[in-house]
Parts: structure tokens; C-alpha cells; sequence
């Protein structure tokens, strides 16, 4: 189109969004954990095009993860045990982030603790380093064998989120679990702990279970659920937190491309994350980024942020 | 090794043969081009659904000049299903080339132990040793005759295609791995390639460890991503507390460095 | 085959459970609120080949229902904001019981109350019909302006419960809502408080936003997202429960075949129900009965029960 | 009414006409033989996945001999657009006949106005019409010539057909409805049936509120099942507090009966 000299009213469209006073040049991220940055992907887009960067969780020490199997397919969606396997904070901070940093969007670093020591030591840890721009809290991963995640229980909670807020200046975004009655009574006791954004929703706990091996079918028994399946959920999740908070929400939970993407926007999310369909199409997140653009244009919108919560009328 | 691609690619020719086994030939010149022996693509014939994921297969063979590479499906669930049903000059999501490209030839003869679709995995291999002038020596088997897995490709490629069925109806009646046994007893192999079957892959590892070849395993694992994103397809190291990636330290292994259960 | 002369293994299979000292021929029925008995469905198969039937859920009176849209596909499921429209317990009485009741499978039938006393008025008044067998107390429809269910909190469940327990003597099935941090612990209080069986799982509180209208796509907002994309979530709700309550378990959410219903039993539910699955294939419930008796007899078992919990281990 | 079947069939024919909508010809003899004017079947090509629930569609034209039937598919959604891409002699799933069907033929004078999608549901009823020998107007418009949908159908069972364009490409440029009024005027129709466009129906309810006509709705509504299982397809019933479900009590309403946006 601008090759025939022709104006493409998308460019002319306002991706760019603000979380906790980090600018994303656009809204959309991959979800931590479904999105590596190396060679391996050279030949699908630069995540430098991307509105931020996350590495998947990381625990101060390493960890194996769980045995296989780890994922098993469900009706439009997937479930999961990986268990988070890591190298640990020292290896990360050495081999990984400075390739994050490099890149240009905006580094959100996702940490988990064991115990409330390991959140404390974490988060200070990546603060030193300068090179993170906010630092995602995984309060929910329903994989650890550590029992049930931090932010099912609003003083558990509570607790985590004000200890390590008041540890670093670095904005701190809380990533909930959807496994609780009243996802926005989370979103409120986060709020109020010092969270300066959310992100929502990390995956339900299930199972399935191999009827030719009548075994559960993965080899932790239980898994996280996410895919597209689960994102009437998530909408619900990002719209009920959207009326009851005021800091921004990073919406995920079955984003497949920019309709999705939009809805989750409209719900009052002001960023969006991709998460197990960058598996599926590796230009997920690409695609995402120029849908939301052409709809924003189409609709005559000349930034992203005034959809940002439209569909609350 | 060359960055994968992610392409939408055409179907152009399907053969089943034998029943189960869909021999699916797909145009995608990239990935033709740079295929090697050990990788795979995931493959996609369906939209947000039931089933969602991609499914993994080895590359056959590829022809880089054609700008083609054949698949070799066994029919297994409904992902296998619908590739099996999909008409000639459909098209089908293909990522590849993935996983680890087999890059050393050196040894002085090599034996594939293959059954039912394990055969797909090796046929590569062969071609690559034949091109080379590396003897290599395939022991099929299958449980009747009817169901050998790329019979004519392996015969193709290999300096001798050794038969064994479990009903006898052709050559060597018994397991597979007595006539694997006999090759090395004649000194003839000294690596040995296995997929697929557990029961091989515990036998090439127990020859492994006694020094007697080297041994390789092709991996299998359900993987999500087929590019190191998930962490899903992982298999236990050796001695180790910890696990490799299927798709990224694979597919194929050293069989004395993992777990064979 | 049998034609042919040849003895079809399957024939043999017992396919009949016990719920709560009822009888049901088979472990397939339909879902609340997703099958009606009328002459509209005489060409599929007949309702006397169910393991037991059930009404939609009724209240003491009348009530409209939600306004339109009251439905909304989503991936592998969908949304439903019916809101439960119903002509009152007296009709239903009158033109509706007398008709399941004469089909021959076990008659479960499903109530609801705004209060307390409706409750009790509700069960007493199905009782004293002497035409159920068993009596499912709906706990756990998410689209009701009354509130929060019944069954998201412990001691509202274990007023309920309690309560209509004492008041009649037909087992009562309790129908739980997956909207908690954790199912088992409901499992628990319903059997505690005296249910002689449990329904697990109703909808998942969820919602989709049209993105051209810019608006919530239910007429009520909110909606229950039911159908295969529920399923893994829903097979952990029994496997969870079978390890904590000695009650049996109707197990639903997603069944649209055999293979999801061995699951369920594999998992520990006593019995499946199909709920939208009837929507789109119309044979659905007879298909998975015909399923779950080749798959026993392929197996080697004689009867289902023998399959009942087994993913346990 | 005969009670509805679900059958896997057969679609003998596809046509686009005019761009965007897709005319499919299914075989299914129950369906063929006990189809009304007014009636639907609810249709799937698709299994467990997205999207799930089939789509419902008005009934055409049945031919009970051929054992075929008819659709007129405006490609809207996911779900059309699958099916729009159905390749001749593909197999979908298909139920019906659904809803009531039209049984009342007592007026001295039918008038038809539609638009768009909405013709395809009024074809039937024309038919009908033409074999009992009564008069039925016609009154078809679109945003331009080119965008008429089931013209020829029209014009073959009507005593008239007339046109209306917003553009004035052909016949009236303007609105359907100021036909309908000449119509009305001329004392030529004392019933009316709409559909689709509210214009249209607020229109027609209007005129059967004053008197002036017997107006008819066919109305629409998402639905899960066509059988009244879920009741999905609510619609709200004029005066009353309550709805009425467009699969069981319509698709066709009296409009003064309904409410309508
Ligand atoms: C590196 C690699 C190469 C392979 N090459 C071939 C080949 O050349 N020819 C061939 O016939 N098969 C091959 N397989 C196995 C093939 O991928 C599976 O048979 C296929 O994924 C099954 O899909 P389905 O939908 O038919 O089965 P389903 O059982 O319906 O699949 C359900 C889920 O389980 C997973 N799954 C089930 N079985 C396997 C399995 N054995 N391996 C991985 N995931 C599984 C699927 O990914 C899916 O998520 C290969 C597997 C791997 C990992
Ligand atoms: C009784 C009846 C008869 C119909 N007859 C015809 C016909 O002859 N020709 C024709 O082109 N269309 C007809 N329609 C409308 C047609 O069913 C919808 O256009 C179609 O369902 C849209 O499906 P989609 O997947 O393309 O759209 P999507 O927007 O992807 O559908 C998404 C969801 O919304 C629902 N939905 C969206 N729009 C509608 C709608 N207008 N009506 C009902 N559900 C909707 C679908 O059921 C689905 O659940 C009829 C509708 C009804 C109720
Ligand atoms: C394979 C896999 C691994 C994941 N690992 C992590 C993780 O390490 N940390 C985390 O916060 N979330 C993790 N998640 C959750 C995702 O970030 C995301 O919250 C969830 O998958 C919902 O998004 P989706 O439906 O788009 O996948 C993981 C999800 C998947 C599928
Ligand atoms: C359209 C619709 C209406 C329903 N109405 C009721 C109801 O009246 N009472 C009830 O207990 N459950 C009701 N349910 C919930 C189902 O009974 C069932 O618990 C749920 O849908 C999960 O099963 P499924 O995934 O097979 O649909 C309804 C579900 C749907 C889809
Ligand atoms: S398949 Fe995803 S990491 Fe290997
Ligand atoms: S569509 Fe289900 S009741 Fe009408």
C-alpha cells in the first residue's frame, strides 16, 4: 500500500500504552514461559517489534521441573505441568537479560520464591542489575509442588506483594490466579499492597486422564489450563478487576490474534499477552500487533488507549 | 543450521502405504533446503480447535532442488486423522526445519533398528550414509509382513535390509534385535540408530553402556512448540537431576545420556 | 453383527450404577437444562434409554429469564445467560413430572430457591409429589441477579443443604459450582451436611465482549461457559472430590462423546451427564452410552463400576 | 409437524450469488419431503472445536422428489465462512425441519419485503403461494443491483416483483418500504412479511398495529440448539412480561405479537 504511494491510516495509529509509567510502544507481549528469544526464532519477527519483553519465571536457585509428561492438548486449549525449570537467578542474570535489554522494548522480569526470604533476595537482585523495567511477581503458578499458589489467599497476598514493594523501587506488576471465587477481591488486595499493575490470568488447575492408560496423563497429574478455551474466563477476570482497580492490567488467557486481543482491550485491559498460541503460529504476536492497528484505523481510533475499557459503556 | 521457517505449504501428493501410514509430500522450498538427517517440522493442518497444537514428524527425505519433503504419518488420534484425510494441493501449516541436524558420519559401518513409524526417522539418515558411501545396514521388522514402514526407501539407501517379523511371514522370524546382535558380532557395525519401541531403545542403550557400539536414540515427547518455548517435551538425563529438550537437544540422543524407561 | 450370528461382547457389559440407592441402567443422562422430552426429539432416540432424566431447574414460581443475547459461542464452548425462565413449581408439576415420570429411567429433579423457605417449600412440594427420585439442588447457576451461588461459600452450602436434608427424604444431590479456590473442600461440606450425592461441575462464571458493537455480548453481562473447553477443569473437580467424599459423583462439563465420559468415570464420577454437547449432535447421550459399553467390553471389564475411580491408581 | 432429523448429508451444488452469499444445494430426503415454508435446519460442517454450535439457516426451496433442499448462505462469520468453502459432494451435519411452519394461506394479497439475507427466508413461503394460485408481491431492495439477493427465485414465483435501490442503480431509488405502501394503497395486500432489517420490521409492525395489514416477522436470534433445549433464541413478547423462543413459537411471528428493537 505505501509502495503505490497509497496512505495506510493504520500508521498513523497510536499503539503505544503506559503500565506503571513504563511506555510500551505497543500492547501486545508474549505471556511468561511460552517465548524465547534466541536464533531459533531469526526467521519469524524481531521481538524488538514487540510491547515488551518477559523471560519465563525464574526461582533465585535452579530447579528440574517436573517429569514428563508436561503438556498434554485439551479442546482448544492445553494443559501444562512444566514446573518451571530454571537455571537459576545468577545464570539468568548473566546469560539471559542483557540479551532482553539489548533488544529495545521494555524487560519485564517474571521471579517467583519458595519462601518469602527467596521473594525479598529475588527482587533485589534483579533491581541491581538496572536492567529490568518492571518485575512481574508469578503468584500463581499451579504447578509447584509447593502447595497452592500466593495469590489464592488475600493475606498470603497481601503479604508477599507489600513485603517486596516496599524492597525495590522497581514497579511491581501481580500476576493472579484465576482459582479463587472473586478474581477482583485479588485485584483489589494486590491494589492495595503497593502493586502497580496486574497481570491476569495465569492458568486454571486441571487434568485429563489417558483412557488407554487410565493414568492421568500428565506426569504431575495436574496442570494449568490456558488457550483459547479459558479466555471467557480471562475477559471476565480483566473486566470485573477493571471496575474495582485503578492501576493497569496486562490482560492473557487465550489471546489467538487481534480479535481477542480487542476484546480483552475493551474489557480494560490496557496491555494484552500471548501465550500458548505463540506455539501454535509463531507470528502470533506480529499478527496481533498489525490487527489491532487495522481495527483501530477501520474504526477511525487514532490511539489504542481510547479503547482501553470502551466496552464497560 | 538454518532458522526455521513458519510457512503455510501445499500438499502435493499422498500414498497410503501400508494401511495407517500416510506418505504425505509437501512443497516448502525453504525447509527442503535445509533439512538434514534427524530433523523434523511441525505441522498443522487445522484453525484455533480440537485438536490446537501442531504435531511433530521427521522429514523423510527432502529435495532441495524440487523444493519437496515427504512425511511418513502414522494414524494414530485425531491430529494424525485429519492429516491423513487432507486432499492433494491442500494446504498445511508447517514449521522447519527443527531439532538437531545428525552431523557426524564417521563411523566404519552403522545399523538402524527401526519398526512401524520409527522407520520414517531413519530413512534420512540412510540416504545421507548411502551418499557418503558409509555402509549402512537397516534391520526392519514389523509384526507381519504386510506391515513393514518404508520398506522400499530404506532398501533404497542401505548397503542390506535385514527382515524380521514376528509371525514369520518374512525373513527372520523374532525379534529385531537378534539380527542387530549378529551384525555386531560379525564386526560389521559399530553405531547403531533406534526409535520408537522402548524395548530397542533398551537394548541399543545396554550395548551402549558395554561399549560394544555407539549407540543413538531418536525421542519422541509430546511437544508444544517444537522450538524450545514450552519446555514440554522433556526426557530425564542420565545421572543427572535434570531433563533435556526433545526439540532442542534432540531429537536425537546419545543413548548413554538419557533415561530409557 | 449379532444379525451375523455372532455374539457381540459389548451385549454383555453391565452398564447399570447406584446413585445414592437409585438405580440408573446406564451412567449417561443429560445435563440440566440442556434436553427437553418432546415430540421434537422423537426421531433421535428415545428418553427410556437414558440412564436418568431431569428437568431444567425450576423455581417455586414463575420468572422470565434473562433478555437476549442469551447465548454466545466461544472456542470448544459457549456462554448461557438464560437465567433460568420457568412457569413455577405448579406447572411444572402438573404438565412436565408426569411425562418424565412415566419414561422408566429415574427421575432427578432439579430446584432452585431464592430464600431459604423457597427451598424448603420447593422440596417438599417435589417430594410430596412422590414422582422424583432423586432431588438436585441447583447451587450453582452463575447468571441469577440474587447473587453469588449457594455453593461458593461453606456455610451457605451447609445451611442449604442441611437444611433440605431434614426437611424430605429423597436423597438430595447437590449441584456445585467450580467458582472456588477449591471444589473438594465444597465436596466435603455438602457431604458433611448430609447430600447423598453431588452434580459437579455447573458454568464457570465467564464473558465475551462483541468487538463491533464494542459491548459485553450477553444481554446479562455475564454468562456460564460450559462445553469441551471446561472439561479439563471439570475432570480435576471429580478427581479431587472422589479423593475426599465416600458420595457418589455425577460427573459433567464438556462430555461430547465416550472418551470424555470414561474420563469422568475413570476419575471418579459414578455417572456423566452431557449438557450443550446435546446441541450440536442430538444423539450425543445415546452415542456415549454405545461408547462406554464397547470400551468395557475392548477392556475386558463386565461391568462400569469396575472402571469407576480407577485413574486413581 | 413431522419431527426433525439429524443426518450427516451430502451438498450436491454450491453457487455464489450474488458475491458474498453462497447457495448450497444438500441432499436429504427426510428433510426435502416434510420441509414447510417458514422452516430452518440447523447446520454443521465442523466437529468439537470453533467454531462448535451448528448455525441456523432458512429453508429455500425443498424439492421432495430430488430429495434436496436449498440454502442461502450470507457469509458473515467463522461458521458461514466455513461452510461457504465446502467443496461439492462434502459431507455436514444437518437437523430439521425446524420451527413452525407457515400453514395460514387465506389472504387476498401477500407482499414480501426484504433485503439481504432475508430473502432467502421468504422464497418458500413465495412459492408456496404461486401453487395455490394467490397473489404475492414482491418487494426486494439491496444497496445496489448487483447486491440482490435470490432475484430469480423471486421473480419466478411472484405475480410481481419490485425493486428498489439505494443508489438507483435499478428500479425505485429508495426505500422497500415506500413501495410496500403503494402496495398497501392500491388495496393489492392485506398481509405482509418481513424480515431481517428492524427498518423493515418496525415498519410492518406499525402498519399491523394501525390495522392496515396482517404483518409478519421472521425473526432471528442466536441459538444453540433449534429445538428448544437451551432456550437461547429468546425474543420478547410484546405487553407481556416474558419471551418467546424463535425456534418453537417462530421463526415467523405475528409482528404485533413481539417486541421489536
Ligand atoms: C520429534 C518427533 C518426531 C516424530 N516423527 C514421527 C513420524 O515421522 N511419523 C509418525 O507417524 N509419528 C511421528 N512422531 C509421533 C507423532 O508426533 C504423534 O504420533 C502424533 O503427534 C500423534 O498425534 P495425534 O493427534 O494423532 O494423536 P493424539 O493422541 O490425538 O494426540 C494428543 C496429544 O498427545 C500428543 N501425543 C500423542 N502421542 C504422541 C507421541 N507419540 N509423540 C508426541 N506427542 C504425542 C500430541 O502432541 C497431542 O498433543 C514424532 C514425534 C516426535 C516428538
Ligand atoms: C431461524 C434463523 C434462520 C436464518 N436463516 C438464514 C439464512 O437463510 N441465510 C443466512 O445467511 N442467514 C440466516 N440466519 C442467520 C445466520 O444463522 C447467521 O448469519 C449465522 O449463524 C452466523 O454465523 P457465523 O459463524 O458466520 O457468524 P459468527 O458471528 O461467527 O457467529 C458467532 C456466534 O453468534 C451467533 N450469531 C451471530 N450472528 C447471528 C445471527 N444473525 N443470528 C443468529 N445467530 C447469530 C452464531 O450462532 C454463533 O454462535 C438465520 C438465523 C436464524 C436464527
Ligand atoms: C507451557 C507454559 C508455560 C508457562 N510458564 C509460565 C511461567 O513460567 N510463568 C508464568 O507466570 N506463567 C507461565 N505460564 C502461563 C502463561 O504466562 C499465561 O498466563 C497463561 O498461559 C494464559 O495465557 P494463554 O492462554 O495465552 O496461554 C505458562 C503457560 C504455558 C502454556
Ligand atoms: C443453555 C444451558 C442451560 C443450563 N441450564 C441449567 C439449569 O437450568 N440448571 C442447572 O443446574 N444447570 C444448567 N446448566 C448447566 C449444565 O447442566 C451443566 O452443568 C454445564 O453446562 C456443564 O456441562 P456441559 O459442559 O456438558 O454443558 C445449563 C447449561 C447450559 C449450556
Ligand atoms: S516442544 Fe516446546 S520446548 Fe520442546
Ligand atoms: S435455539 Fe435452543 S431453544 Fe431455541
Amino acid at each position: 500500500m505505501a509502495g503505490a504511494g497509497i496512505e495506510d491510516p493504520g500508521q498513523q495509529v497510536d499503539l503505544s500504552v503506559d503500565i506503571a509509567g513504563v511506555r510500551f510502544p505497543n500492547p501486545v507481549m508474549p505471556a511468561s514461559g511460552t517465548y524465547e528469544v534466541d536464533e531459533i526464532h531469526d526467521n519469524f519477527f524481531s521481538p524488538s517489534e514487540l510491547g515488551a519483553v518477559i523471560n519465563k519465571t525464574i526461582f533465585l536457585h535452579p530447579r528440574p521441573g517436573n517429569p514428563p509428561p508436561r503438556i498434554w492438548e485439551t479442546p482448544c486449549g492445553m494443559l501444562n505441568a512444566i514446573g518451571i525449570p530454571c537455571d537459576g537467578a545468577e545464570a539468568f542474570i548473566r546469560d539471559r537479560l542483557p540479551i532482553l535489554r539489548r533488544l529495545g522494548p521494555p524487560v519485564v522480569v517474571s521471579i517467583a520464591g519458595e519462601t518469602m526470604d527467596e521473594w525479598i533476595e529475588l527482587s533485589e537482585l534483579i533491581e541491581s542489575t538496572g536492567m529490568a523495567d518492571l518485575l512481574e511477581l508469578n503468584l500463581s503458578c499451579p504447578n509447584l509442588s509447593e502447595g497452592i499458589p500466593w495469590s489464592t489467599e488475600e493475606k498470603t497476598l497481601e503479604r508477599v506483594v507489600s513485603t517486596v514493594v516496599g524492597r525495590v523501587k522497581l514497579p511491581v506488576v501481580a500476576k493472579l490466579s484465576p482459582v479463587v471465587t472473586d478474581i477482583a477481591d485479588m485485584a483489589r488486595t494486590a491494589e492495595a499492597s503497593g502493586a502497580a499493575a496486574l497481570s491476569m490470568i495465569n492458568t486454571y488447575k486441571g487434568m485429563a486422564i489417558d483412557i488407554k492408560k487410565k493414568r492421568p496423563a500428565l506426569g504431575n497429574i495436574t496442570g494449568g489450563l490456558s488457550g483459547p478455551a479459558i479466555r471467557p474466563l480471562a475477559v471476565w477476570a480483566v473486566y470485573s478487576a477493571y471496575e474495582t482497580v485503578k492501576i493497569p492490567i496486562i490482560g492473557m488467557g487465550g489471546v489467538d490474534g487481534p480479535t481477542a486481543a480487542i476484546e480483552f482491550l475493551l474489557a480494560g485491559a490496557s496491555a494484552v499477552a500471548v501465550g500458548m498460541y505463540n506455539f501454535i503460529d509463531p507470528f502470533a504476536m506480529k499478527r496481533t500487533i498489525e490487527g489491532i492497528r487495522t481495527y483501530l484505523a477501520e474504526e477511525g481510533y487514532s490511539s489504542v488507549r481510547e479503547i482501553i475499557g470502551l466496552g464497560h459503556g | 543450521m538454518a532458522a526455521p521457517v513458519y510457512r503455510k505449504a501445499i500438499l502435493v501428493s499422498r500414498k497410503e502405504s501400508p494401511k495407517g501410514y500416510m506418505h504425505l509430500v509437501i512443497r516448502e522450498e525453504q525447509i527442503a533446503q535445509t533439512a538434514g538427517p534427524g530433523q523434523f517440522v511441525m505441522v498443522r493442518g487445522w484453525h484455533t480447535g480440537d485438536p490446537i497444537l501442531p504435531r511433530p514428524f521427521d522429514i523423510v527425505l527432502a529435495d532441495p532442488l524440487k523444493g519437496i519433503f515427504r512425511l511418513c504419518i502414522k494414524v494414530e488420534g485425531k491430529g494424525t486423522r485429519f492429516l491423513s484425510t487432507l486432499k492433494k494441493g491442500s494446504g498445511l501449516y508447517v514449521t522447519g526445519p527443527l531439532g538437531k541436524s545428525i552431523t557426524e558420519f564417521d563411523s566404519a559401518g552403522t545399523a538402524l533398528l527401526v519398526r512401524g513409524a520409527g522407520a520414517a526417522a531413519v530413512v534420512f539418515l540412510a540416504e545421507t550414509l548411502a551418499k557418503l558411501k558409509k555402509p549402512v545396514y537397516t534391520v526392519l521388522s514389523a509384526s507381519t509382513k504386510s506391515r513393514l514402514v518404508c520398506r522400499s526407501l530404506l532398501e533404497q539407501f542401505s548397503t542390506d535390509v535385514f527382515i524380521a517379523t514376528d509371525d514369520g511371514t518374512e525373513g527372520y522370524s523374532g525379534n529385531g534385535t537378534d539380527l542387530l546382535d549378529k551384525l555386531i558380532e560379525e564386526g560389521k557395525v559399530d553405531t547403531v540408530y533406534t526409535c520408537g519401541a522402548h524395548r530397542f531403545a533398551r537394548h541399543v542403550k545396554a550395548l551402549d553402556l558395554a561399549g560394544k557400539v555407539r549407540g543413538y536414540l531418536f525421542l519422541e515427547g509430546n511437544m508444544g512448540c517444537g522450538m524450545g518455548d514450552c519446555h514440554g517435551c522433556a526426557v530425564k538425563k542420565e545421572g543427572k537431576d535434570g531433563y533435556a529438550l526433545v526439540c532442542m537437544d534432540g531429537p536425537v540422543f546419545r543413548s548413554r545420556d538419557v533415561v530409557v524407561e
